[in-house]
This record gives structure tokens, sequence and C-alpha cells, in this order.
């Protein structure tokens, strides 16, 4: 008798158990435990029929098809522009300083990673269609429409420039498509014109299409360098300001960007993020 | 205070936090778990209500052993079925909303039901 | 017994063999019609040559399932067949051959709920019935009517759980399952656990009835499927908890209980249809308000007061159903009231929609106005009579405000092959009201059409025109909130409203 | 929000255990105080009349299986419409690229399945067939066959077993049983005793055993077939 007393008690913890879970697969795992046990207590008290059932269809169909269903949903979907050295894909492999950084946040909250690069226009349809869980490749506030968002802190520093022809500055100026002018001081609304890409950009300036144009650091470096052809001669460069380059997660999950704060906060801290960007951004 | 009080009692307590865990978790896995929980408490209950401490398993023509009254075991046999039935059902339900909406989080779910609802009306 | 296996087998061998030969599915729903008309007509001449009756399935004596043929049987299975020939000669095979088998199947478990007379018979037919009527609800997939499915299922899976606990306790302390056997055993015993377990099992009922605390899933679930599955949902399968609680208080005096919830009902539902602005929205909340009504009936505890609550259950099952019929064939089910004028309503919608709202407003030579007189008549309690007076009067005002603009303000427009059967459809309602003449007999239905009674029940919808006159403009801005809907507060409703039943039956 | 130190928690949270445990009170309030029906009970009545059918000896069985054989019934329709609803659903576009996740490959599962599988068929099998006479009963049986087919999905591959178990040719038989029960329970109301006790040649208990066996084998594996073809996907 007192077994099943015993048993009962098990059943009210495994009960409990199941609700405390955070992975799913272990909670599923739980509730299989707390059918066969619920199982045994049929047994012992007389009524071997419903052990039988309960254990065939409560232990084994119900726990097949919650694990069958259950996706191995540990995937942290990273959607990002190509900009090397942040990230970026050489000879088919990826690399970048935002990688390692992904990387070992990933291993933490015990999630595969997997990065996905895609053009700018569709960096916010693709978070707005809940499809990506994280934006990267040297992304900053204001570096994309806001209203979708939520900002992590920022890793490294850089600052926002505007190059422009002198004398000539403020007539038609270029910014990058998502861009929101409102947050670039000194840029007003109209006679913008939007580009898909800092490359055609450049180009732009460089054959007088535009008069000026506005960039952050990280971009600039690498796409000179790409593209091979130097700023024409007489351009000035005014920085507007600092800027914190960082990630950007989809407006309703704050879980997630916690996680991620705490995990930027605490490399900060011990030291391993300037190692880390000195081995990169000499 | 026999035991088999005692063994119903802890069911419908069982029955309780599975209950609570319906309603407040957000997940709608977890909803679905503890509604799992819930219906399995519940057969426990029902066929602990009747049982008396020493019952034997009804099978078998020996007579003048206490038997445990087959009444409530068949009819929960049933309903272990029907609960399956249920589960089978609200997983299929619950994967065809994944696939839409990408989230488990209910009330996301519920903001985006609302909002598609309009959007297709008007 | 005859009847209920004829009727039930006729509509599983239906289902069946149209999901297995999907080419002659529209023949073989036909035919399993047929099969339970003529198990209907047994029923019937069975019951008028011996009166009301309790058999078990299967001669076992005490131990088989029982049965019961009475007239809340007659009148939910007669309701059954007939709404089962209108929507079949509505859809008339433009659905795939698994609708038609869900539809057989959801018609076995309604006729098979009518003759049930035994508490595990009711809960397996029961969660048949939803499990089935899940599946129609999400049947075309749309993401919105999934979740409203979903909601549906798991709400109604734990009202079911809690009807098993209670069944526990009533069985424990009855020792039977057969509801005549119950009320034998149960002659004199006054027990707290005999009254929580029968408090239990009315909160799971109620789930299933439509009643306004339990059934919060009932407005989604109803305005979000398919114009002939919320026709039936609403028409039919509300009124299984219904029944249920009809059984149930055959052995138990649940009349205070009743009175007090077919009040709350009727008021609520008739509260969140005003304020609501998609016809079937609003037609689904009405179907909450009209609960209330068939509530006060079994609430009256009177032989009389349940064949009022059951002639209501019926007739409401016919205008409930003309009403969705009418505005799913016009395709408006789900626009907003205020933006249907530029729309154009066929003339066999517009004749649907007058008929079902002035029966549903009890206007004299239509069938609700002799059913809802007949309970007015044997409602004991004066509270309770003029709970019935509001519940009328949010009718009124309701329905002018779906039919009026659909009626009057859009244009009319031809009307194809479908919408005959909502015309004929019509016409049946109409005609409906001969029953209550042949079931209550010219004394009765004299004293019904006393002149005490007209200028009552012709009042209300006048003043309730004048009122919607006067405060259209801003009873449009109102708009229902959708909170109480959402899966988790209609959970915790259901849990107050247990709390609610459990005071009521300690209280009094 | 109401916060406690570390912890806020929402109002509602606090409203909803408080109505939860004064339900759980009251509930086990009526379970200590309720009494015990001394008053005829069907259930003893079943012990005593169910052992007088021919080798019956599982009173439960007698129960599910005889007089009460219509909530059986009803029960097998259950477990069609949850299999149908499943069925309807199959056309559902599975997002799943074959090659990215595949069923588990270990070389234990596979080598073990060939000598495996026909064990768990005879147990199920089995209890299907001894439901009257020891515990277990057709739907345990046809579940644990079910399971059993997917041990070989597991081993073989899923494409290979959906081949080799048809469900949509099976789909036909797991019909035809349903008319078989529904058969029974129309002669099982008219005739009981001629069919449950001298019904010459088969024994309509063996008819009802196999034929929930059967049904239930089928659904099952339709419904493990449909999640092994959809899985990852909540």
């Amino acid at each position: 008798m007192t077994m099943i007393i015993l048993f009962s008690v098990l059943l009210l913890c495994l009960s409990v158990a199941v609700l405390l879970q955070d992975r799913l697969l272990n909670a599923v795992i739980l509730l299989g435990v707390f059918s066969l046990v619920s199982s045994v207590v049929y047994f012992l008290i007389g009524a071997p029929d419903v052990a039988v059932t309960e254990g065939a269809i409560g232990v084994a169909f119900v726990t097949f098809i919650y694990v069958l269903a259950l996706s191995d949903q540990g995937k942290l979907h990273v959607i990002a522009e190509e900009v090397p050295p942040f990230l970026f894909q050489e000879k088919g492999e990826l690399q970048g300083a935002e990688l390692e950084l992904l990387k070992g946040f990933a291993d933490e909250i015990n999630l595969e990673l997997e990065v996905e690069f895609v053009g700018h226009r569709d960096l916010t349809s693709l978070i707005g269609g809940r499809r990506a869980d994280l934006i990267a490749g040297a992304y900053f506030p204001g570096f994309l429409a806001q209203e979708e968002l939520s900002n992590s802190n920022g890793y490294n520093q850089g600052q926002l420039a505007k190059i422009h022809r002198p004398a000539r500055e403020g007539e038609k100026m270029g910014i990058l498509a998502e861009t929101d002018p409102s947050s670039i001081d000194g840029v007003r609304e109209e006679g913008l014109t939007r580009f898909g890409s800092l490359n055609d950009m450049i180009k732009a300036y460089n054959d007088e299409r535009i008069s000026g144009f506005v960039s952050d650091s990280g971009r600039m470096s690498t796409a000179l360098f790409r593209i091979n052809t130097p700023l024409r001669e007489e351009s000035e460069i005014d920085t507007l300001g600092e800027i914190e380059y960082g990630f950007a997660v989809s407006a309703g999950e704050e879980d997630l960007l916690e996680e991620l704060d705490d995990y930027l906060d605490e490399l900060a801290r011990s030291g391993e993020l300037d190692e880390l960007l000195s081995g990169y951004f000499r | 205070m026999s035991a088999n009080l005692i063994v119903s009692a802890i069911s419908i307590v069982i029955v309780c936090v599975g209950v609570i865990g319906l309603i407040l978790k957000r997940n709608l896995l977890l909803k679905l778990l503890s509604l799992n929980i819930v219906n399995t408490a519940t057969i426990l209950f029902f066929v602990l209500i009747v049982y008396k401490p020493g019952d034997r398993a009804p099978i078998g023509p020996v007579t003048g052993v206490q038997f445990a009254d087959p009444l409530p075991q068949a009819l929960v046999l049933t309903s272990i079925v029907i609960n399956f039935g249920v589960l089978a059902l609200s997983l299929l339900f619950t994967m065809v909303l994944v696939k839409r909406y990408h989230t488990l989080d209910l009330r996301k779910i519920e903001g985006f039901v609302k909002r598609e609802f309009e959007e297709e009306k008007s | 017994m005859i009847a209920l296996l004829l009727g039930v087998g006729a509509y599983l061998s239906g289902g069946i063999l149209s999901l297995l030969f999907t080419r002659h599915r529209y023949r073989f729903s036909l035919l399993s019609w047929v099969g339970a008309l003529t198990g209907i007509s047994l029923a019937v001449s069975g019951f008028l040559d011996s009166g009301s009756v309790v058999r078990t399935l299967g001669r076992w004596g005490i131990l088989g399932i029982e049965i019961k043929i009475d007239e809340t049987t007659l009148l939910f299975a007669g309701l059954v067949v007939i709404l089962n020939f209108f929507t079949l000669i509505y859809i008339r095979g433009s659905k795939k051959g698994s609708f038609y088998c869900l539809y057989n199947f959801l018609l076995a478990s309604t006729f098979s709920i009518a003759f049930s007379h035994d508490l595990f018979n009711l809960y397996v037919t029961i969660e048949f019935m939803s499990l089935v009527s899940i599946l129609l609800i999400g049947y075309e997939r749309k993401a919105y009517q999934i979740y409203a499915g979903a909601k549906y299922l798991i709400i109604s899976s734990l009202a079911m759980s809690l009807y098993l606990i209670g069944l526990g306790f009533v069985y424990r302390v009855g020792g039977n399952l057969g509801i005549r056997e119950l009320a034998r055993s149960l002659e004199g015993i006054e027990e707290f656990s005999l009254s929580l377990g029968l408090g239990l099992m009315v909160a799971g009922l109620a789930v299933k009835g439509g009643i306004f605390l339990f059934s919060m899933w009932l407005p989604d679930a109803h305005s979000y499927s398919a114009t002939v599955v919320s026709a039936l949902l609403s028409g039919m399968a509300v009124k299984s908890g219904l029944i249920g609680i009809i059984r149930l208080s055959e052995f138990v005096d649940l009349c205070q209980l009743l009175l007090v919830l077919g009040a709350l009902t009727g008021i609520a539902g008739g509260v969140f249809a005003l304020v609501s602005h998609r016809p079937k929205k609003i037609l689904a909340h009405s179907t909450i308000s009209q609960v209330g009504y068939i509530l006060l009936g079994i609430g009256t505890g009177t032989p009389a007061g349940i064949l009022a609550a059951s002639l209501h259950l019926f007739f409401h099952g016919l205008f409930k159903a003309l009403l969705f019929l009418s505005v799913g064939a016009a395709g408006i089910g789900g626009n907003d009231i205020e933006g249907v004028k530029e729309l154009s309503v066929p003339w066999t919608s517009k004749v649907g929609l007058l008929v079902g709202s002035v029966s549903i407003m009890a206007i004299p030579p239509f069938n609700k106005y002799f059913s809802k007189t007949l309970l007015a008549e044997h409602v004991n309690q004066e509270w309770a009579w003029f709970s019935m007076l509001v519940i009328g009067l949010g009718t009124a005002l309701y329905t002018l405000k779906l039919s009026w603009p659909l009626i009057v303000e859009t244009r009319t427009n031809g009307a194809d092959g479908r919408d005959i059967a909502v015309a004929a459809f019509a016409l049946a309602v109409g005609l409906s009201s001969f029953l209550a003449w042949v079931i209550l007999g010219n004394a009765e239905m004299a004293k019904l059409l006393s002149w005490h009674h007209l200028y009552v029940y012709l009042a209300i919808p006048i003043v309730g025109g004048l009122v919607l006159l006067g405060f259209r403009k801003n009873l449009n801005r109102l708009t229902a909130p959708y909170f109480p809907f959402s899966l988790e507060n209609s959970l915790v409703s259901l849990f107050t409203g247990f709390l609610v039943i459990e005071l009521v039956l300690i209280v009094f | 929000m109401i916060s406690m130190g570390r912890y806020s928690v929402s109002l509602k949270a606090v409203y909803v255990v408080l109505v939860i445990a004064l339900f759980g009170g009251l509930t086990i309030g009526a379970i200590v105080t309720g009494g015990r029906a001394e008053v005829s009970r069907v259930g003893s009545l079943y012990l005593e009349k169910g052992f007088e059918f021919p080798n019956i000896e599982n009173a439960v069985f007698g129960v599910y299986g005889m007089y009460r054989f219509y909530d059986t019934l009803f029960e097998l329709l259950i477990f069609a419409t949850a299999v149908l609803g499943i069925t309807i659903f199959s056309d559902l576009e599975s997002s799943l690229d074959s090659e990215k996740s595949g069923l588990v490959e270990s070389h234990v599962v596979s080598a073990s399945a060939s000598f495996l599988y026909p064990a768990i068929a005879v147990f199920g099998i089995y209890l299907a067939f001894s439901a009257h006479q020891g515990p277990g009963g057709g739907f345990a049986g046809g579940v644990i066959g079910g399971t059993g087919i997917l041990l070989l999905a597991l081993a073989r591959g899923a494409e290979e077993t959906g081949r080799k178990f048809r469900e949509d040719s099976m789909k036909r038989v797991e019909y035809l049983v349903l008319f078989i029960a529904l058969l029974i329970v129309v002669l099982g109301a008219f005739y009981p005793d001629t069919i449950y006790r001298n019904l010459p040649g088969i024994s309509v208990i063996t008819v009802v055993n196999i034929s929930i066996g059967l049904k239930v084998f089928i659904g099952t594996w339709a419904i493990l077939h449909f999640f092994v073809k959809h899985r990852g996907e909540v």
C-alpha cells in the first residue's frame, strides 16, 4: 500500500518537473516517464488492462509522436550582409570576427549556428517574416528601420563618415536603401537617392551622379579595397559621429536579446573581446 | 484516512498542477503537454476513486476473492484512446500553425490571427 | 432502440461509404438521410402509442446502456434530420469526400446524443462530436480556422476531463451510470461530494452547451468556420451540452443554478452580440444568448418547462441555421456591418434573413413566439421572468442591427441554384410553427395567443427598433474586446464559472 | 505586475493559482468526506454476470466487449476520426529536404530491427487475441504492432517501409472493420444470447478482438507514417 503512495508522490514531482523544463525535448521525455509511472500505479491497484493500454498508448505512442514532431529546434538562424572582415565567406568557408562571437554565443545557449548571406534590402523583410532570429554583418543602430528590431549592446566602435565633393555639400546625397535618414544629422530627406549596396553608391559618387554619400568606416575600408578604384581626388571626409557595431534581434524576442547582451558583457569583461577584435581589426 | 483517499487526493493535485501549467505556459507545445498531464491524472483519479485496498485484478473465474470493480477500468480504456485522439489532432494543428507563423508563443499567434482575419475580410 | 440503431447506423455507413467511394458521396449521404428519417419516424410512432420509455441497449437488464425516448429526444433528433436535409441540399456534392464523411459522423454523434440516457455514453458521444467538429472547423486550412479549432479542442478536452472527475464522484456515491438507476439509488442522499460531482459535470457540459462564462471558444469557432459548418455547429452541436444538462436535471434539482446561469448567459450573450461588427460574429454571440432561454426553461424544473425548453431548442436550431446559411450564401459572413451598403445580396438570402430575424424576435405567427410564451408561463420566479424580457429586448436590438442593413440597405440580385435551398429552408422554418400547434393542441395555443401575451411580445421588437434608431451611430463605435476570448482567459473564466456553480449549489 | 524581490508575478498568475487551488481544495474535500455506494453497484453485478459466459475470464473485457459494446464502437470511431484528420492533412507539403534530417542511421537499430520486429508483432497479436482471457485488448495490441512498424521505418528508412505497408490501400480494410463493429452492435442489441453464447463455429469474441486489433494497427501506422514524413516541424 505504501508503494502506491510513494509512486503517486513521484508522479506529482514528475508533473511539476515537466512544467519547469525550458528545453522541449526534456519535457517530452519526462512526460513519457510520467505515463510509465502511472502505468505502474495502475498495475499495483489491480487494473492490468489499463496498465497495458496506458503503457502502449500513453508511454510509447505519445512520446514517439512528440519526439518525431519536435524539430531539432536547436538552430540559431543568422542573416547578414557579407562585410569582410566582420562576416564573410572565403573559398566556401565562413570567416570573420562576428563568426567567432556568434559561434561562442550559440554554444552558450546550446543551439547550432546557421548563417545566411542576404542582400541589404531584404534584411528587414526576413526578420519581419520571422524566418531568422538575428541580424549580423557590421550592423549598427540606425543602419536599418527600427520599429521591427531591438538592438543589442555594441562590441566594436566605428565612425559614421560623410564623404562629399568640396563646397557642393548637401546637394544630392546617397545613402543605403534601408537606413532611416532621421538618425543621421546633417542629411536632409529631400534629394536623397537610396542605393541597394555600397559598391553602387561609390561608383555613382565617382561618376559624379551624386555629390556625396554617408557610410560607416567598417564598410568603407572593405568596399574601397574590393573595387580597388580610389575615391575621387578632392573629396572631403568629415566624421558625423561614433557608432557601435552590434547585432539586431526581432522586436518580440526579449529573452534572446537578454542572453546575447549578457554574453557580450561577459566577453568584454573577460578581455576575450579585445583580443578577438585586435586579431581582425589591426 | 486509508491509502486510496490519499492517492486520489494526490491525483487531484496533479490535475491542478497540469491546469496551472496549461493556463500560464505561453509555449503552445508545453500547453499540450500539460493538457496530457491533466487527462492522464483524471484517468488515474477515475480508476482510484472506487479502489479498495487489497483489490485483485478482475481476471479469472475464482470467486470469493475481493475483485477490483471492472466498470471504471473498461470506461477508462475508452478515455485513454479519446485523450490520444485529442492529442494527435492538436499536435497536427500546432504543426500547421507553426508552419504558418514560425512561432510557438500563443500570444504572438493570437495577434497574427486577429490581424490576418481583419485583413482578409476588409 | 431500433430507431437509434437505424439512425446511427445509417449515418455511420453513409459517412464511411462516402469516404471510400467519393464519386457517389452525395448519393450515399442522401441514402443515410432516408435511413435516419425512417428511424425518427419509427421513434415517433413508438412514442405516440407508448409515451416516453426507458430501455437498455441489448436487453442486458441494468448492465446495458440506457436509452430513453421522450419529447426532448424526438425534438432534437427531428432537428438533426431536418438540418441534415437542408444543409445537404445546400452543399450538394460541392465538397470533397472526406467532408461528407465528417458531416455524416457529426450527424451520427448528435443523433446518438439525443437518445442516450447513460452518463458515460454521453461523455463518449460528446467527445466524438467535438473531435469531428474540430476537423470540420479547420477543414479549409485557413490559419484563423486552425487556431479556432485548436482553441476549441483544448478547452473541450479539459472540460470533458472535469466531467469525468465529476462522474467519478457520482459513480462512487450512486453506484450506477444509467440515469434511471441513479435516480433510484440517489433517492435521499444529500452529500457534499455528490453536489461537487454534479457541479463538475454541469461545468463540463456547460462548456459544450454554449453558456457564457464557459464557452468563450464559441464566437471564434462559429464565426471563422465555413457556412455549412457554422450552421450545423450553432444549430445542432451546441445543443448536445444542453441535452446533457436536461438529463442531469432529471435526477437532481438544479433549478436555482440553471436560472442564474440562464439569466447570465442570455444577457451577456446579447451584450456581446450588440457590440460585435461582423454578421457571423453577431450570430455566434446570439447563439449564446438564446441558450439563456433554454436554461431558463430547464430551470423551471416542471415537465412542462422542460417541454418548452426542448421546443425552444428545436426552433432555435432551425432559425439559427437558416440565418447562418443565408448570411453565408450571400458571402458577407465576415464583412463589417457598416461596409455592407455597396454589396449586393441575392433575394433568397434576404428572404432567409427576413424569416430568421422575424422568428428570432418571437413575432407572433412565427415559431419562437410559442415556445417563448410557453416558457414565460412556466417560469415561476419573478426575476427570471424579468430577465427573459431583457434578453428579448437584447435579441430584438442585435437582430435589427444585423438584418436591417443587410435587407434594406443593400441591392438585391438574382439567386443561383445553391440559394434555392436557402429559400426552401426559410419556407420550412416559417411552417414549423404548425408543429407547435400539433404538439401543444388547441387549448394551449389559444392561451398562448391571448391578448395578455400578444401585446408584451409585440412591444419588445418595436421598443428595440426605436432604441436602435436613436443610438445607432454611437452603437457602431463600440467594439467587442478580444481579450476574454483568448485561450488562456477562456480557461480562467471556465474555472471562475465552476466556482460560481459551486457557490450557487452550496448557498441554495 | 507585483514584484517580490527578483520575481515579478503578473496579477493574472496569482488569480489563476488562487482559483485552481480553491478548485483542488473543494475536490479533495469531496474525496475525503464522500461516502461509498452500498446500494446495488453495477460493478459487482458485472463481476457475477460477467463470468457466466463461456471462456470469458476477463471481466473488464465483458464490460467493454459485450455489455457496453456501443461505447467501444464510438471509441473505434474516435480513433478512426483521428486517423481521418491525419490523412486529410497528409498532403501538407513536407518541409523536409530528404538529405538534411535523415532518421537515425545507427547500425544497432538497423541490425536489431530484423529480429525485434517479429517479437513485437507476436506480442501485439497475443495481446489482441487474448483480450478476453488476460489483460491487454485490441487497442494495446494494435498500438504495439503499429509502433513495431515504426522500428522498421527507423531501420530501413521511412520511404521503403511506407511502400511496404501502404496505408491507403489498407484504408479499405480499416473501414471494413468499422462495418463489422457496427454489425456486431446491431446484432448484439437484438440477439445478445445467441451471438455471445451459442453461436456455432466462430465465436463473436474473437471477431471483436481481431477487428479492434487490426483497425488500431493500421490507424497507428498511418499516424506514425504522417509524423515521420513531417518530422521536425514544431
